[in-house]
């Protein structure tokens, strides 16, 4: 019988305080935003979007090595001799052209694997977090500055020049032997 | 009034007595049970949102109002999706029988003195029958459906119902034996006056027998209160649709407007159990402190007042259920029926006892 | 799966006249309360459970045959998003199992940073962990009072590493940042607010009736079957044994911070039953704020990335590391060739140990019991499919 | 608390004519190594012995040793009263692994034995219900987790490498 009586009053008396905490938060002002109107603010450290800073980029292709998930591909062109490429911001010479830099951000996992390897730090985490697209391709981001045909025209100055080197090495290999040798650390 | 304007129209009584009879019998609808479902669907979420520290519907309309009437438009619009297996006339009988049985309940619920649909002698008894509709609809869905979740959750719901309409008959009974009749506006017109005529402070008059039914009256309150919380499928007796376990129990088959009549019927019950807890023990349609009509001498202001607080007194305790559903964990069905059959039952078949013998001082 | 069904479809003899058939009901892959994409295959007399199958895979991702084809720290981030709801912890194991296999010391700042974040990882996990408990039981409103405070610590997280959910913050031999200069100030002021949250979910959800009746009595695990189908974490202290890494076999600077290991006692019910497993997460959170305030005080001085190996390329050998992660021990069976990535991962997920008992312990209870079981194993598919 | 060479020797008097073998030149763990059928017996001697009482199975893991033509199996085991570990191996042949299963001694092995059915193609016999876990029921191609395993082109119709 005491029992009966003390479920009933335990159950009503419990149901009451959850009653009034429900009832307190009513006046409780509201934790949300009203999110596209009303923005979130970010941390320094956000880890967003990456951003690759191409006049950095030395094309030393430690980024996408680091990446566990491929999706950062570099495609890099050798500088032919007398192309003066500059300097990065840090003071490194570069000494390729950076024809292709795509980060496929469908695959990117936003670990930040790849931005402590840089030597120069061109590529870095933004804050930027509204980038969806329709359409998966339109996710493939090229940060290279350079026209298609400027591209191409350093592929072919590259071939151009690789062919004269050939040539000159077929020349060379006609002659005595001990030149070849020299010419094999450049070549690599 | 209006079948006799129609007479004139057509010179058919019966064409006239037809029509006149749906514009009636549908004006309700249009009037009152649509409006107010769509209302409150719209407190619930802002009731749910503020409890949750959240902000609820915002967009459509100021603090979202419009938001439940873009809902239903949406609803309206979407594709009716019968599954192949389903027993087609049952699947699409149910939900209209289960808006009828919650719908036709508004006949006798009376909204002001001067406004209820059908002054029903046995207006107390013909609600709780009608109401019992809603059972049959459901328990075809959840058959029709053809789905096991929706069997079990059907399954539940009848048990459910069907054990708690007893403590609801004997509270109401109760109240019967005191008033003496079973008409909701006699029993409304008997609270008249202010607000310790309410028989929740133990009717009019002041015997000793109205002090003597006080502790008596808020038991029968407090049971007939968590009975029709669970006749409506209300949290913490939602075990029929419970979404984590039956994941929407009878109506998770449904899509569209089907699913839409079983929405707003949820609603439209959750207002007409309310509306006679309000009307048996918070004195109806009465003011509980006279009428302004009264004061300043204007006679049609009381039907207006009248039901004002009818409605408030209504949506009062559709927000205290709302409010014990966003606090609440739900019961298990073996639970569920020992609260009805070892709790509640005995406690008010005790309490019909007491009154019965204070009702003979 | 067809022959199951027809073994299983047996006519009971309880009553000769009515002819019962056992139903079959089959709850998820896409069910609200199995959190994530489990699928149970239910026998029911009535509402009454008679088997239960777990049928898991369906969230499966290869982590272990991702692994064989990355380099040591490029397993990090894989690691995360296993459990995902506990990525620290994860990253954590990893952590501790492959610096035993290289023999690094790593500095005592490295390992208190460590500690306070796994602590924190901790105190989120089991929020989410009560919040989807009651939402399974019908509250839904503690959930999102839980989800508040669990976006606090997500925020703590975020000014540390910038990200909320899988952070690849804990590397091998050391961490990718040092804690933000804030980061001392907001735990502080969290444990100040958390306290008076958590009193307040206890009230609105813990010691409510309607909760108690569901969950005490339910789904008892005896504690000699928790250890034999080895059961770990607030599952095992659940059924009253005092089994914690932490204390039993410590790494990193525990054996230095003083908590207690709370165990369920059978309040309201049987010792080992949902409320005592679910009350022992409540019991750990206070016990984690403990150790935070303490590893907070301790905090040394000192650089965090100085052990961070330059080229991991370990002996050959194998490794097995483990920790105590939200859901119980999570272990690493690390195998290395010799070469720069490892040869075998196999991971030792809390979960999965802990999925294999519903069947045993589910039977002869309802329907609704089951989600209630489940719901108090705290289970994260992620982890148990990998 | 004991340590492994202690647990070996008792083993060892235990079991005179077993090929038992202790490896203690892992950089990190010592490790016993049994025949494949000889597993659920020492399993049950190391559960029910007093001084051992290794009453739990912390980890069953499979390992691919393909240079060696072997799979073999890791059992980390524990004692959760007595507080010390050990672990098993076994090797068997890679070209029909067959293990005795030890999910009469600790049952908590059934789901980690069907992984490693699963993902090695190891059979475990005396096993109750050795189904594929992870992978779907109806795979075919093969052990994922083996070395020289490929992708199908197709399952069910589906293109895999998508």
């Amino acid at each position: 019988m005491r029992e009966y009586f003390g479920n009933i009053f335990t159950a009503l008396s419990t149901i009451f305080v959850g009653m009034k905490i429900t009832f307190k938060h009513m006046f409780v002002p509201a934790v949300t935003i009203q999110y596209p109107e009303v923005k979130p603010e970010l941390p320094e450290r956000e880890r967003n979007r990456l951003y690759v800073n191409i006049d950095d980029c030395i094309g030393c292709d430690q980024c996408s090595r680091a990446c566990p998930v491929s999706c950062i591909s570099i495609e890099t062109t050798k500088a032919i001799p007398g192309e003066d490429l500059g300097k990065t911001s840090n003071g490194k010479k570069k000494a390729l052209w950076v024809t292709n830099f795509t980060i496929d951000f469908a695959k990117c996992c936003y670990c930040q694997l790849c931005v402590f390897p840089c030597p120069t730090e061109c590529i870095y985490m933004t804050d930027v977090y509204e980038f969806a697209e329709y359409k998966r391709e339109n996710l493939l981001y090229d940060f290279v500055n350079l026209t298609h045909d400027e591209r191409q025209q350093k592929r072919d100055n590259l071939a151009k020049f690789n062919a004269e080197k050939e040539a000159e090495k077929l020349k060379a290999a006609s002659e005595p032997k001990p030149e070849i040798k020299k010419d094999q650390p450049e070549e690599k | 009034m209006m079948y006799d304007f129609f007479v004139d129209l057509f010179g058919s009584s019966t064409l006239a007595g037809i029509i006149s009879g749906l514009i009636q019998a549908f004006l309700p609808l249009f009037t009152f049970i649509l409006p107010f479902a769509l209302f409150a669907v719209w407190l619930e979420r802002k009731v749910s949102a503020h409890m949750q520290d959240r902000l609820g519907p915002m967009r459509v309309g100021w603090h979202g109002w419009k938001q439940t009437i873009a809902d239903i438009l949406k609803l309206i619009q979407k594709e009716d999706i019968v599954a192949k297996d389903n027993d087609k006339l049952l699947f699409n009988i149910a939900p209209v029988l289960t808006f009828a049985g919650s719908y036709a309940a508004f006949a006798a619920i009376p909204f002001s003195g001067y406004f209820i649909g059908t002054e029903l002698d046995l207006g107390v008894f013909y609600i709780v029958a009608v109401t019992g509709l809603v059972v049959a609809g459901i328990l075809m869905a959840g058959w029709a459906s053809n789905n096991k979740y929706s069997l079990l959750g059907s399954m539940r719901s009848v048990a459910q119902i069907v054990s708690y309409e007893i403590p609801t008959m004997l509270v109401l009974l109760s109240l019967v034996m005191i008033s003496g009749t079973m008409s909701l506006h006699t029993l409304s017109e008997m609270q008249t006056g202010y607000i310790w005529n309410w028989f929740i402070l133990g009717g009019p008059g002041f015997t000793l027998s109205k002090f003597l039914l006080i502790p008596l009256m808020f038991t029968g309150f407090l049971i007939i209160y968590i009975s029709t919380l669970a006749e409506v499928n209300r949290t913490p007796f939602d075990i029929p649709e419970a979404e984590s376990e039956l994941v929407s129990g009878y109506h998770t088959e449904y899509s569209g407007m089907k699913f839409a009549m079983f929405f707003l019927a949820e609603y439209a019950n959750m207002f007409a159990v309310s509306a006679i807890v309000a009307a048996v023990f918070f004195g109806g349609y009465q003011s509980p402190f006279g009428y302004l009509g009264n004061l300043v001498g204007a006679e049609w202001l009381i039907p207006v007042e009248q039901f004002f607080w009818f409605t408030a007194k209504g949506l009062f305790f559709v927000f205290v259920q709302m409010w014990l559903r966003w606090t609440l964990p739900r019961l298990r069905v073996d639970q569920l029926m020992t609260t009805s059959w070892k709790y509640l039952i005995p406690i008010a078949f005790v309490n019909l006892i007491l009154i019965g013998l204070i009702t003979l001082l | 799966m067809s022959q199951d069904l027809t073994k299983n479809t047996k006519v009971s003899s309880q009553s000769s006249k009515i002819r019962t058939e056992e139903m079959i009901l089959n709850m998820g892959p896409q069910h609200p309360s199995t959190h994530g994409v489990l699928r149970l295959e239910l026998g029911l007399e009535g509402e009454i459970v008679t088997k239960v199958i777990p049928h898991i895979g369906y969230l499966h991702r290869c982590f272990e045959k991702h692994c064989e084809a990355m380099t040591y720290p490029q397993v990090v981030p894989y690691t995360d998003r296993m459990d995902y709801l506990a990525s620290m912890g994860n990253e954590f194991g990893y952590a501790v199992a492959m610096e035993k296999l290289l023999g690094i010391e790593v500095p005592q700042r490295v390992e208190y940073i460590r500690v306070i974040m796994a602590e924190l990882q901790r105190i989120a996990s089991h929020l989410v962990a009560l919040g989807t408990y009651g939402a399974d039981i019908g509250a839904f409103t503690p959930f999102l009072f839980c989800f508040i405070d669990r976006e606090k610590i997500l925020h703590l997280f975020e000014i540390t590493c910038g990200a909320r959910l899988l952070y690849n913050y804990i590397w091998v031999g050391g961490l990718s940042h040092d804690i933000h200069p804030d980061f001392v100030r907001k735990t502080r002021e969290f444990i100040k607010e958390f306290r008076p949250n958590l009193k307040e979910i206890n009230d609105l959800l813990t010691h409510n009736r309607i909760f108690i009746d569901r969950t005490a009595n339910v789904g008892v695990l005896p504690i000699e079957t928790a250890i034999n189908f080895g059961v770990s974490g607030p599952n095992l202290r659940g059924s009253g044994m005092k089994w914690d890494i932490r204390r039993d076999d410590p790494y990193s600077v525990y054996s230095k911070l003083d908590f207690d290991i709370p165990v369920g006692k059978g309040t309201y019910g049987t010792t080992g039953d949902s409320w005592d497993r679910y009350f022992v997460r409540v019991l750990e959170m206070e016990e984690s704020c403990k150790i935070i305030e303490q590893a907070l005080d301790q905090l040394p001085e000192g650089d965090v990335t100085s052990a961070i190996p330059k080229r991991i390329k370990p002996n050959v050998g194998h490794v097995y590391g483990r920790v105590e992660n939200p859901r119980g021990e999570l272990g690493y069976f690390i195998v290395s060739d010799g070469s720069t990535s490892p040869y075998r991962v196999k991971v030792r997920p809390p979960s999965f140990v802990t999925l294999q008992i519903m069947d045993e312990i589910c039977k002869g209870y309802m329907v609704a019991d089951v989600v209630t079981i489940l719901g108090s194993l705290d289970i994260v598919l992620g982890e148990i499919d990998r | 608390m004991k340590k492994a060479e202690e647990i070996f020797q008792l083993l060892k008097d235990n079991f005179p004519d077993q090929n038992l073998e202790l490896k203690t030149d892992q950089p990190t763990e010592p490790v016993i190594l049994i025949a494949p059928d000889e597993i659920e017996k020492i399993s049950l001697f190391l559960y029910k012995n007093t001084e051992l009482l290794f009453d739990s199975l912390v980890l069953l893991s499979g390992v691919d040793e393909v240079k060696a033509n072997l799979i073999s199996v890791y059992y980390h085991i524990e004692s959760t009263s007595l507080k010390h570990k050990i672990v098993l191996k076994v090797s068997t042949d890679r070209n029909n692994p067959e293990v005795v299963s030890v999910t009469s001694v600790w049952k908590g092995a059934d789901w980690h034995e069907r992984e490693a059915y699963d993902m090695f193609g190891i059979k475990f016999t005396n096993h109750p219900d050795l189904r594929r876990i992870l992978m779907p029921y109806d795979w075919e191609a093969g052990y994922p987790l083996r070395k020289d395993y490929e992708n199908p082109e197709f399952y069910q119709g589906m293109k895999v490498p998508y």
